[in-house]
């Protein structure tokens, strides 16, 4: 840390907060911020936490600007645009005597301010609706990039709605940058970060697109959904793209719906998704349990926010793992994937497509509302297509859907393609798919064929990724969105010895698991929930029990910054118990 | 030759007199009539005694879950067209644990049949009331009797503008089987509330009771009203039996799917999965 | 003094100009001129931007799940009949999610007031079409528009026969006002459906839209006809306003119940369990 | 086992298996058996296995009579009694060379048949309807019970019938018991039980009636349900009792329905319980969580059926436990009882409502298709009444439903009771049960205020059973419907240094659960399913994993001879491999 001050003092990483009102206009300064900071050539990363409500209340969003690919939050704010006074009180404790709070200074009555009055600038020339624009531009002043991109985007962006529009917002980008350039230069801020030009060309996923693209790749051809935040967000994207990907899209009267619509679909050869949170979900368990009795593959979004019940509709949480796991009643097998990042996130959602089909098994993709929200520049990436289009299988007249195929996965068929019957039923039955009550004959053979894909998808489980120190003494194990955040407070904390061990599969657990976690001297959990779900999962399947538990569960993300303090702190409790 | 639609060599687990034999009959009768190719068939069904038909014909089907059959029929529907989807099951079924679904199935339209099996009773399991018994009907749950207003299936489907109502009685295998084809026939969603008798757990409706409680529509009658067939499904004693109600004029679910907006109705697995489509659309996220 | 009923200090999370602001002062007007006892009160709600209703009275309240506001009412009043209990909530949570509730509700006539703020979109999840919302409306879900067809609360409900059917509208508070205390005060299941315009995700069916499409229907119009109210209620060009149906001849849930059968109202939770009544029973299984 | 063959070859322990249809009259045989011996003062026992079919197909009903009380089914049969021919092909595993097989020999075509013709019998009597007390009365005959009482107890049975009823019953009993005698002497079949009048007088409770009269104890007045086999026959027992004991009974349109009428009821006042299967409760997980985020009182009655789906409807199975730990989305603290007996039943049936009431949590009573279709007579037992009718509080203008109390507990107070807003808020609140985004204020507390329940619950756990040696080396462990068998295998077996533990409570897992099962040498799980779901419990609790199974999952419950024999097979596996 010294060192780097003594270095430089210019940043090579800033983090912006803008605040304000829902509807007060975050969101169009957030968009217009992305573009011009991402088309000049800059790593940008932006997540947003919101209220559950449609206008009013306070929201923020972070994005943050940097040298290296910065993916995470961080509690440490450069750079704070308040729209609003309420925006300075929720957000005190993010801010601190290096944070350049900038904003229209009589609204915000706080001697802290560097004043830039948005509005006034945006109505004395001409138009109140400039201010988000003026804001924009303060905001790359500060920062001292986007000048030469701004204008040849602001036209791209508002070209079609004709000359005033844009001659206006490049005068309204053009005054803020040049108020935000005096605000850096009064308080000495500097920033030196490279340009990378070929970051134009990258891509900028949400987690949600990520998840629905890649559903796409995976050949996801219908989905069904009731809408439900964060869940919504995905199905929103596969609706989006409908035509562009044939997809068929149809809201369900509730999630019930959903996910027999889903299963429906898949029996009749279509590749079906549902994308739902946890109280929807608590809705679709049965057909969780149908899919497993009919051997029917699904492949469930699961965007988790905290609960119990209606909870923060609109925050993030890691909850509802132990609901995933166990889900719909009766033993059958299942895979729960969670990517802790936006490349992952359409890489699994195309596998689970794929292993769903393969195994039929229900295959989830658990996000939440943290991980479909926040997006950042990625590298175009190689689409590795799937061997197979499907695992469809032509019928004849013999027929069964339910043979007891050696390896214990059964050719399924599909009505229509074929001479034969395709007999899906909810009851035990025989290989035909018919109601049996032949408890110790055919009906044990089917509740044992079944179950011989726990140990088919253990096998075909991933592996957990290990980041770090090879030779670690400390692991600090998590699973899903909190990859990058994790990866990033590690670097910060500067412990040595120390690694990171990510789980894109929390489901079945990869056979090495509890090698891999046994081999530390400490291991420690982090999770964003509040009785350290996975921990209890590991517990379960390994008997290895993890008591150092870094949990949060106030709605929010860790923040990068602020997990790397309490790692620190809880390594250093390590070696005063412990010794080493 | 027997029936080509009915399975051979299977043991139908419903009790001897039951009028679901009448209507699996009917049903029988009405595919024949209709020849339908045998592999593009789909029956799909809840739980229920009315809801193991299916088990009992010679096709593809998807016996799901209580309550669950019509979204799934919907599915299936949407993603192969050219599949020829029916969905049979009980009063139960589809009136109490699955009214959500029949409400928005009705709204959604799919070309779909709904054939129900109104025995005014839970049969499965053992004989609680349904939301069609009659009020004084007592069961060991409803020890008092049932109070509350019976659903009547024809007049909610005709206030939700179904685009095909008609009720029917297992006893009229005649009538019933012309119906079963009008409807199948019918673009749509088509509802056939069908009474049968459970001559286990219903000792009031029974086959004769429904025989003095219905009679068959006359020729004359005009379906395409709204308010009329809403007036006509309200009359109780007795029950006209018939199409009550047709609306030819609404959009069908499956042909609103982008995959079909184009006229082409390919199932979905016989599309290829082209890699260049997602390419394309990550292009737009540059 | 400001009304007794309305909660205060209270942050309302509601869009500048949405129609609920004005079902709020309606409603809380009605239960100031009925004077109600405050503390006999009960809101219950779903989950939505209406269903935040009740957090802003004065008020006990049962904000539960979405679309299950309905059986949660059913039992509180079950269980107390001395409450007076109004749901309140939107046409997603009510039509949509709940609709199974909805029809049911219905069907068992519990005396309570079902008043659903109809602004035929899912204001709270951002726009999504709800089962009121037009044909035509397109949002980030409906790309292509809705096709299906409305479903018609007022319709749906004469059909099933409830006990008291209204339709009204948010900019019309005087009328409102007086439908809703006739609903509170009738006894039954009384449904006010009333319109209402989502400002910042309805962009079609504005206050302005539905100024002009509805009516205040005339005095004279009897609402004790089934098949004509029926008929007044598909009107839809322009909506008529008011008092559609009623029907004061239905058994009452909670009078139905065995604790009440002796017409004995004390809430459940004032009488005493005898151990007595338990030894008895255990006789029985000698 | 040869000691007491030398003793004497009088039987004190006789099992009779009645075979036939569905509707064919097994259901009248078995209740005029059942009233006939115990009437006459021995013990009896009565369970029965049955298709998912209200015709034909093949059931059958196993009783027991014996000296010491039988509280479990036995593979081993005494006494066949086949309606139909079916019925010797499906229950040919059961029958032996000692089995008497009695029946119509005309219609059985089977050498092994003793031939008692009952419809002819009936017949030549002057009505085919007596063939039930015909062959009741050969039942009696052959074991040579219940002639002294039978005149007795028909007249009662059967006295409003009228006196040609009375008579020609008494006389089928009587031609139904010479022909049995006769078949007795025939084989040499000899029983001898010791009369005890006291047993007159005793209870006879099914499972299901065990927990529907234990809920009417424990103050239960509201019951909501969609009928389910095999939940709807303690819902049935409670309308059955709705007058005398004032309970508001509704059938609900769904499970869902139900679960939320359950929570509005308590909310108001009431004494609430659900009643269902694996299928409907999946339907009910939202509604759970739903009362843990609203603190709200529910007893939730789980009968357990095998899954995953519609399963086999009619059958039983332990393979709900995952789920019920696991329902609702988010994290809240929950408790599940699971009685091991019908005393048991009643008991914990009670006291659920006590624990929802006092901690404001889901209660769960886990039974299964076995245990509520059991029954066999108990001795008459005192009725501990609660200390408390409720924990309801009278409220004031101040009132808070969810004040921060210390202890964790918020008082409750319900509407129209005193003169305070009573708040119910299904969002994250404050206090007031007002919806609250005060994310780290508040919110958090109201969180860890939830959370203190998981504490208090398991402080309040009951503590598992231990039966059998208390220097034991191997231990059996099983949960809920298990323990009867367990108990009577055990000692069938023989096994030395071996004990039983019985969970009634299987979560939160009393503190001492650990240590007691440490102590074995060997622990053995018995569990009816697949995948021993309680064992993976303990292993997730305690970290101690148990690698012997007994696990019986074809759809039927455990026999005692036929667990004994695992047992013994075990048990003798523990000594080769790990030496003692
Ligand atoms: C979720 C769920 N709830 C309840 C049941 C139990 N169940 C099976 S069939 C049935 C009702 C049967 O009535 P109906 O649909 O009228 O058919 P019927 O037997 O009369 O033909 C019920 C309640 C179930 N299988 N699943
Ligand atoms: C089980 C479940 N599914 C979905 C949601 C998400 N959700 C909350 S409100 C709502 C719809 C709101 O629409 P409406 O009831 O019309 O109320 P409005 O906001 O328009 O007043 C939805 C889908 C939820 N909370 N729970
Ligand atoms: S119980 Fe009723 S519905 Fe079921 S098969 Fe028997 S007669 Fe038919
Ligand atoms: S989103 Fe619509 S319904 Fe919700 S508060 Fe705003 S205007 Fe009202
Ligand atoms: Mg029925
Ligand atoms: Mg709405």
């Amino acid at each position: 840390m010294k060192k780097t001050a003594v270095e430089s003092n210019a940043k090579k990483d800033v983090s912006i907060v803008l605040s304000g009102e829902a509807g007060q206009g975050i969101q169009s300064i957030e968009t217009i911020l992305i573009k011009i900071i991402k088309q000049s050539g800059y790593n940008i990363f932006a997540t947003k936490e919101y209220m559950s409500r449609v206008r009013g209340g306070v929201n923020a969003t972070m994005l943050r600007v940097a040298h290296d690919r910065a993916a995470a939050p961080v509690d440490r704010t450069d750079i704070f645009i308040p729209l609003e006074k309420e925006a300075l009180a929720r957000y005190a404790y993010r801010l601190d005597k290096n944070t350049i709070i900038a904003g229209d200074a009589g609204l915000l009555q706080d001697a802290r301010v560097n004043d830039i009055a948005f509005g006034k600038i945006a109505e004395a020339l001409g138009n109140p609706l400039f201010s988000s624009m003026v804001a924009a531009g303060a905001a790359c002043g500060i920062i001292g990039i986007g000048k030469e991109t701004a204008d040849r985007l602001i036209k791209n962006l508002f070209g079609r709605k004709g000359e005033e529009t844009v001659n206006g917002n490049i005068k309204a980008f053009a005054a803020g940058y040049e108020e935000g350039a005096r605000t850096a230069l009064k308080n000495d801020f500097k920033v030196r970060i490279e340009k990378n030009i070929k970051i134009q060309d990258e891509l900028m996923l949400s987690g949600a697109d990520a998840v629905a693209i890649g559903a796409i790749a995976g050949g996801c051809n219908a989905a069904f959904a009731y809408p439900m935040t964060p869940g919504t967000s995905v199905f929103t994207a596969l609706a989006e793209h409908s035509h562009k990907a044939g997809i068929a899209v149809e809201q369900a009267e509730d999630e019930i719906a959903a996910i027999n619509m889903a299963l429906g679909a898949w029996y009749a050869g279509a590749r079906a998704m549902v994308s739902t949170s946890g109280g929807g979900f608590d809705l679709m368990t049965e057909g969780v349990s149908l899919a497993g009795m009919t051997e029917t593959p699904v492949v469930i979004h699961l965007a988790q926010r905290p609960g119990p019940a209606t909870g923060y509709p609109t925050r993030t949480e890691q909850g509802d793992l132990n609901l995933a796991l166990h889900a719909g009643h009766g033993d059958f097998a299942r895979v729960i994937l969670a990517p802790g990042n936006t490349l992952q996130a359409f890489e699994l959602a195309q596998k689970a497509f794929d292993t769903a089909d393969k195994y039929q098994a229900p295959v989830f993709i658990m996000t939440d509302q943290y991980f479909v929200d926040t997006y950042y520049n990625i590298p175009e990436f190689d689409i590795k297509e799937n061997s197979k289009q499907n695992y469809i299988v032509e019928t004849d007249a013999a027929y069964k859907r339910y043979a007891l195929a050696k390896g214990g996965i059964s050719p399924r068929g599909v009505p229509g393609f074929g001479t034969g019957n395709v007999c899906f039923d909810s009851d035990e039955h025989d290989e035909d798919g018919k109601i049996t009550e032949d408890l110790s004959g055919i009906g044990l053979k089917m509740k044992e064929k079944r179950a011989k894909k726990f140990a088919l998808l253990k096998e075909s489980a991933i592996k957990p990724a290990l980041y770090g120190d090879k030779k670690y003494k400390t692991l600090f194990i998590c699973w899903g969105s909190v990859l990058n955040t994790a990866l990033e407070a590690l670097k910060i904390s500067g412990l040595k010895g120390a690694a990171v061990l990510h789980f894109t599969q929390v489901y079945p657990l990869h056979k090495t698991a509890a090698d891999i976690i046994k081999k530390a001297k400490k291991a420690v959990i982090i999770e964003n929930n509040q009785t350290a779900q996975f921990a209890g999962l590991i517990k379960k399947e390994t008997g290895i029990g993890i008591k150092n538990k870094i949990l949060r569960y106030d709605g929010l993300a860790f923040s990068a910054d602020g997990l790397a303090k309490e790692m620190a702190k809880i390594a250093a409790k390590a070696k005063k118990k412990g010794g080493r | 030759m027997g029936n080509i639609y009915a399975k051979e060599n299977v043991e139908i687990a419903w009790c001897p007199g039951c009028g679901n034999f009448g209507i699996r009959n009917t049903v029988l009768k009405a595919l024949e009539e209709l020849s339908i190719p045998r592999e593009n068939l789909v029956f799909v069904s809840g739980i229920g005694q009315s809801a193991k038909a299916p088990q009992y014909y010679n096709t593809s089907y998807f016996n799901g879950l209580h309550g669950r059959a019509l979204p799934a029929a919907a599915a299936i529907k949407g993603a192969n067209p050219q599949l020829k989807v029916i969905v049979e099951s009980g009063d139960g079924d589809m009136y109490g644990e699955g009214g959500n679904h029949f409400i928005h199935a009705i709204r959604r339209n799919s070309d779909i049949t709904v054939i129900v099996h109104n025995n005014m009773v839970y049969g499965l399991t053992k004989g609680q009331a349904s939301p069609t018994s009659r009020p004084g009907f007592t069961t060991p749950v409803q020890v008092d009797g049932v109070f509350e207003n019976p659903l009547n299936p024809a007049a909610l489907a005709i206030a939700l503008d179904a685009s095909f109502v008609a009720r029917a009685s297992a006893g009229e295998q005649e009538k019933t089987k012309e119906i079963i084809k009008s409807a199948v026939n019918h673009k749509g969603f088509a509802l056939v509330d069908i009474f049968s008798a459970c001559v286990s757990f219903n000792k009031v409706n029974t086959h004769k009771w429904f025989k003095e409680n219905t009679y068959i529509m006359e020729e004359g009658y005009d379906p395409k009203n709204r308010a009329e067939a809403f007036k006509k499904s309200l009359e109780e004693g007795p029950w006209p039996l018939g199409i009550l109600y047709i609306n030819e004029n609404k959009p069908v679910f499956e042909e609103k799917l982008a995959p079909y907006l184009n006229k082409d109705n390919t199932p979905l697995y016989l599309r290829k999965r082209e890699i260049s489509a997602v390419k394309d659309i990550l292009d737009t996220k540059k």
